[in-house]
């Protein structure tokens, strides 16, 4: 169906109803519950999965395919984020020119970017991307502050021309259909969200999931995989891997930049801090967590990622105390004092340890960690064959 | 002219960390064939290590002085370091004063120890998987060291003072015959130089004039041929591992006073010693210390202002801006060999 | 503001006749921050020799520092903030600056607006060093006396201004919230338009309707030269009176444009 | 005319003649091999007809266009198709995956992008690929991880990827080297029906003179980078130019 072998479009399903259900599975936990706080069925979160599981969607087309590992994709995501601010302030408030801008604009970076970054590999190549994105984002604080307007970001101001705004609202709006607007739905103790912004960037998570599916099955995906396996073997069979390899990082950039300009939709503002290279640092880290040339993996490791940081970084001590008030004092203070290195302020710390205990163990990320769990209980055994030749590619 | 010469010495100085922390990100690397990302932060550890002996020479007893009142109005707490009490208030304070060239015999064993131990827990397990398993794992390690400095330490800058007989500036220009004030540059950091020179000058010495280094030199050759000889190359590779974070520890212990040590400072320099690494070429470890320098000096120069308004913004991208060029028109960096890390 | 509350102080240390040169740096904060330092003190009679931009993630000054003896300025404007702050101020402490005599005068450093925690990272450094605060421990009002000693018993330190501003931040919300009746943010806001208030430590405090400044005293500080403990790294020199620093809404430099219209979100 | 023709070609690297004044010419729809002691300049050679290095002087001309200059995947879109010393395969693909690429590359070109459509629908190359496995007897392997397979599995498959390909000339580098007897064997049968059911040419570098005499029709014997003799198998053997050749290599 929709051209996909039945084991794909059964992994495009369930990818579309966790996305369309999200604000129903994040916020399962009633609202007055101790539990609730682990919740994550609020908008800006879950706004953040989509537009990262995007980011990370067409990362993995690069990295996950062909293996060049660019430290410097964030400077797409700054760019569609400028690019989309940029049309909210000439035309107007519609989403729909921003976004499709910030595709083109990105789209335009990566090609001069990959043109000249690809013609090195290994680190050469990631120290050459690494290079451009930190000159991206240091010129856009300064030099660049006219069109970036530095450390304020970039946003609209009543006073930009917005040529096509006339009596249309004054936050990003799908013609007329407000990103903020939400409809709230109690049951019982529940209490359920369901935001436009989130489900169009839902929407637009679950087309980019069935092009990358399209791409990964395609003569176009073999190849980038071939290009990952055996260079030399590929030239010597008559094909050339410099235009495939920027296909890949183009197409990948493109991603980058949908990623920006839905942040700026969701959000009109953009900012240089967007573009650091530790920005970039952190979708290599999603790839890998979820498990890096694996379909579903790298949605998982931004979900992951993103959740965690929000959950972890608000855990306080106070919270602490409530939780293990259960045990003995001296036991209580031990456990807290512990665990709050890890919780809080301390949550870096946490994904820093969580990063290497996934590279040491688990190199195919919690995609092989799922599928050694289900080999452990004597489920799947028979699909791993078949898994391992048709989604899970480990990273190397 | 003079300030030729004051950018000349300015690189040379910035260029002195750069190459050191070069020069152990390239000892693993031409040895282990690690790339190791964790490097900037032994950097970081071993200002840390000077900011610790600081503290604990300080440490303290209190006594309340009940004449005077702190700024809740209550007895004040006078504290006074025990090393006043052992060694009488003069040589009490000129111990404290001197805790930074202290700290480098304490960073010696700890970082020593520090390098055997990731090498034997964590890179042993790395050498025959992909680069870029071990750039992340490294990386991941960066930042669990990093946070458990800032859990310690707080996120803060921790001034850590050069010993006051090297504080303040020496008149360079008055010694090369230009008027007072114009060629003006910090003791410390001459000493800075002198140290990293000192360091750089042992490490090659120790790789051309010893066995130890012969084996090491010809293992980072070739590493297959050297370990049929039955030679016990790994056992020599832990040590060099433990070699390059003591260079990576050394070169932050002296860098604390330069600036006050915080617990970013390692990935601060790590993407530009990188750079310096890549450009210099893989595996080379002249090809290291040239390139910090050079980065250094044009850094420096980058800075001026007659440059800076011929190309306004230059001085924030030409470090990147040159690594670009030089990979591009010297693939392998100014002196890698071929078929380094091309894969 | 802070330079409206600094140029009378700093006639006052070091006269009229200076030469200042400026490092800035290279960001939106940075260069208004100069452009108001340097009218401030162009109005004293003072020069500027130079204003040098410096990149914001730069960590080692001493390139741009290396200049400012040969240029023939007698004052370095360091127009930092932070980590920026604490790295240059200490660079430059390390090249003698502030043990060198140039035109006949004593070399000075100026920091127009710093914080104890910036103070405190740069240690020995800050001694001398002239800049302005929001808001001080040392201050002697009752509210000022209250909070520092309340904050002082629970953590056994004076309050930074920092800690000062999140308190009296959280106070005035709600505040504002309980006279506004409602958490609507347009109704927040203009429960604070024009909101004059007294007894948080700072003085009379004004949110002006009209453009959403805040107008209160500020404080000159020196960094201490015989700080008595660690918590007396700086000291008050002076605390400018409020009037002495609001400018007219549409003042040239300080115009923020206009509010536009308020939108309360969803 | 052969179909590949060399001519004067002499490279040098610094102070060493690698390759001085090379002549050959290869028949259409023969067999030709390249013997030679070590640092005859064998693969030197080889490596010029591929595009992995340039000729300082000389042509080197393959079905009357010059392949000088071409970079490697352009002279496999001229014909020509090389197998490895060691096997050079797609390790992290399948059999049948790595049988796909040849096949793509010979539709469509060096580059052309086919980024949306399954690579399962590719109904016409899967046919071919799966004919191409069984004429070498590999399709039972074709869902398996092709670097896991034995060394002489993925010759085979090195060697079915360069055939499914139809190239006009096959080139070999020692595609024995490292064989036991019984692969080699199995080698030289697959490599005999190759020559007696299709229409190919092939240049062959062989050291194993019981390869190089069950298969060649023509031989040239190449010694300090200058070709010594070209002719007829059984004229080469007991050749004295040739024996004093080899004999001087073992002094």
């Amino acid at each position: 169906m929709l051209g996909l072998n039945k084991k794909d479009f059964s992994l495009l399903i369930v990818v579309a109803a966790l996305a369309f259900f999200a604000p129903i599975i994040l916020n399962i936990f009633p609202k007055d519950s101790a539990l609730s706080f682990f919740n994550g069925g609020y908008p800006d979160l879950m706004q953040r999965f989509a537009i990262f599981g995007i980011f990370a969607i067409g990362f993995n087309i690069l990295f996950g395919l062909t293996g060049y590992l660019s430290f410097g994709h964030a400077a797409f995501l700054g760019v569609g984020s400028y690019a989309a601010v940029w049309m909210f302030k000439l035309l107007s408030y519609n989403v729909v020119p921003a976004i499709i801008l910030s595709v083109i604009v990105a789209a335009l970076f990566s090609v001069v970017i990959g043109y000249v970054s690809l013609r090195r590999s290994g680190i050469y190549f990631s120290i050459l991307t690494l290079a451009f994105a930190e000159m991206s984002y240091r010129l856009a604080y300064s030099v660049l502050t006219p069109l970036t307007n530095g450390e304020t970001g970039l946003q609209v101001y009543t006073n930009d021309p917005q040529i096509l705004k006339g009596d249309g609202p004054s936050v990003p709006h799908l013609f007329g259909l407000e990103m903020r607007a939400r409809t709230e739905l109690d049951i019982g103790p529940w209490e359920f969200t369901f935001p436009v912004g989130y489900y169009l960037c839902a929407v637009i998570l679950v087309i980019s999931f069935y092009i990358a599916i399209r791409i990964f099955r395609s003569p176009f995906g073999l190849t980038l995989r071939a290009i990952k396996s055996n260079q030399n073997r590929l030239r010597y069979t008559g094909m050339n891997p410099k235009p495939y390899m920027l296909t890949a990082f183009v197409i990948s950039g493109m991603y980058a930049g949908l990623a920006g300009g839905l942040l700026a939709a969701m959000d009109p503002l953009a900012g240089a801090e967007r573009m650091q290279w530790t920005a970039s640092g952190e979708v290599v880290i999603m790839t890998i967590l979820g498990g890096a040339g694996t379909l579903i993996g790298p949605i998982l490791g931004a979900g992951t990622i993103k959740y965690l940081e929000n959950v972890f970084s608000k855990m306080n001590e106070g919270l602490l105390h409530q939780w293990f008030s259960f045990l003995p004092d001296f036991m209580e203070d031990g456990v807290i004092w512990v665990v709050s290195k890890f919780t809080g302020e301390g949550w870096h710390l946490m994904l820093g340890a969580l990063f290497m205990i996934v590279i040491i163990f688990l190199p195919g990320g919690l995609i092989e960690g799922g599928q050694r769990l289900m080999n452990a209980i004597g489920m799947g055994k028979k699909k791993d064959e078949q898994s391992n030749s048709a989604k899970s590619e480990p990273a190397e | 002219m003079g300030s030729f010469i004051l950018q000349i010495l300015n690189g040379l100085d910035k260029g002195s960390a750069y190459a050191l922390i070069a020069l152990g990100l390239t000892l693993i690397f031409g040895t282990l064939g690690v790339v190791n990302f964790a490097h900037g932060a032994l950097f970081m550890i071993g200002a840390f290590c000077a900011v610790t002996l600081s503290r604990m020479l300080s440490l303290s007893f209190e006594e309340v002085d009940p004449t005077k009142t702190d700024f809740l109005g209550q007895p004040l707490v006078v504290k006074t370091p025990y090393v006043y009490d052992w060694f009488g208030p003069e040589a009490g304070a000129a111990i404290i004063d001197w805790a930074v060239p202290l700290a480098i015999l304490m960073a010696i064993p700890i970082m020593i120890a520090i390098g055997f131990i990731m090498e034997r827990g964590l890179i042993k397990h790395f050498y025959k998987r992909p680069h870029a398993d071990q750039i992340l794992v490294t990386f991941g390690l960066a930042i669990v060291l990093q946070e458990i400095v800032k859990a310690n330490f707080g996120a803060n800058p921790v001034p850590t003072p050069a010993p006051t007989a090297f504080q303040g500036s020496f008149d360079f220009g008055i010694w090369l015959g230009f008027d007072p004030n114009i060629i003006i540059y910090p003791y410390w950091r001459m000493v800075y130089f002198a140290f990293a020179a000192v360091i750089i000058g042992g490490v090659f010495a120790f790789l051309q004039f010893t066995t130890f280094g012969m084996v090491v030199r010809a293992g980072m050759a070739d590493r297959e041929t050297v370990g049929l000889l039955g030679i016990n190359i790994d056992k020599r590779f832990t040590i060099m591992f433990g070699l390059a974070a003591a260079v990576a520890g050394l070169a932050g212990v002296m860098y604390a006073p330069i600036n006050s040590p915080n617990f970013h400072m390692g990935m601060d320099f790590l993407v530009l010693s990188f750079v310096v690494v890549v450009v210099g070429g893989m595996g080379s470890l002249p090809g290291a210390v040239l390139a910090g320098f050079l980065l250094g000096i044009l850094e420096s120069f980058a800075s001026m202002n007659e440059v800076k308004s011929i190309i306004p913004g230059i001085d924030q991208i030409i470090i990147y801006l040159v690594a670009i060029v030089i990979l591009l028109t010297r693939p392998r960096g100014l002196m890698g060999r071929k078929g380094v890390m091309e894969d | 503001m802070s330079a409206a509350a600094l140029a009378p102080v700093l006639q006052k240390l070091y006269g009229n006749e200076r030469s200042a040169y400026h490092l800035t740096a290279d960001y939106t904060w940075g260069w208004t921050q100069q452009e108001s330092i340097q009218a401030a003190t162009e109005a004293l009679g003072w020069k500027t020799v130079n204003n040098v931009l410096t990149p914001l993630a730069q960590t080692d000054f001493s390139s741009y520092i290396a200049p400012v003896l040969n240029s023939g300025a007698d004052v370095l404007v360091l127009n930092h903030y932070g980590g920026n702050m604490v790295n240059s101020l200490t660079n430059a402490v390390q090249f003698g600056l502030r043990e060198k005599q140039v035109n006949g005068k004593n070399f000075e450093i100026v920091v127009p607006l710093y914080s104890e925690l910036m103070a405190k990272g740069a240690g020995a450094n800050i001694k001398g060093i002239v800049g302005s605060q929001n808001w001080d421990w040392k201050l002697e009002d009752e509210g000022t006396k209250a909070f520092v000693k309340s904050f002082g018993t629970k953590y056994g330190f004076p309050p930074s201004q920092a800690a000062q501003t999140c308190y009296a931040q959280a106070m005035l919300y709600a505040d504002a919230v309980e006279r506004a009746g409602s958490f609507n943010p347009c109704a927040v806001a203009e429960a604070l338009e024009g909101f004059e208030f007294d007894g948080l430590g700072n003085g009379k405090t004004l949110y002006r309707a009209d453009d959403h400044q805040c107008f209160k005293d500020v404080l000159v500080v020196r960094g201490a030269e015989n700080p008595q403990d660690e918590f007396h790294l700086v000291e008050i020199v002076e605390v400018t009176p409020v009037g002495q620093v609001t400018y007219a809404p549409d003042h040239p430099m300080f115009a923020g444009g206009e509010l536009g219209q308020c939108n309360p979100g969803a | 005319m052969g179909i590949l023709e060399v001519k004067d070609v002499n490279k040098r690297f610094g102070g060493l003649k690698a390759l001085s004044d090379v002549n050959l010419s290869v028949q259409e729809n023969t067999v030709h091999a390249i013997i030679g002691p070590n640092g005859a300049g064998k693969s030197t050679l080889l490596n010029c007809l591929v595009g992995k290095l340039i000729p300082d002087t000389g042509s080197v001309m393959f079905d009357g266009k010059s392949v000088l200059g071409r970079k490697p995947f352009e002279i496999n879109q001229m014909g020509i198709s090389r197998v490895f010393q060691t096997p050079e395969i797609f390790g992290n693909l399948t059999v049948m995956e790595n049988m796909m690429i040849p096949l793509l590359a010979k539709r469509d070109g060096a580059y052309r992008l086919h980024a949306i459509e399954s690579i399962d629908h590719e109904k016409d190359l899967v046919e071919t690929a799966e004919q191409m496995l069984k004429d070498v007897n590999m399709i039972d392997k074709r869902n398996m991880h092709s670097a896991s397979m034995s060394r002489g599995d993925k010759r085979r498959l090195e060697m079915a990827m360069c055939l499914v390909q139809n190239p006009k000339l096959l080139l070999l580098d020692e595609p024995t080297a490292g064989m036991a007897r019984a692969d080699t064997n199995n080698t030289i049968d697959l490599l005999k029906e190759i020559k007696a059911t299709r229409d190919i040419t092939i240049a062959i570098i062989e050291h194993d003179m019981h390869v190089v005499f069950s298969l060649a029709d023509r031989i040239t014997v190449l010694a300090q980078g200058t070709p010594l003799v070209e002719d007829l198998p059984e004229n080469i053997k007991g050749h004295p130019k040739v024996q004093e050749a080899y004999l001087g290599e073992a002094h």
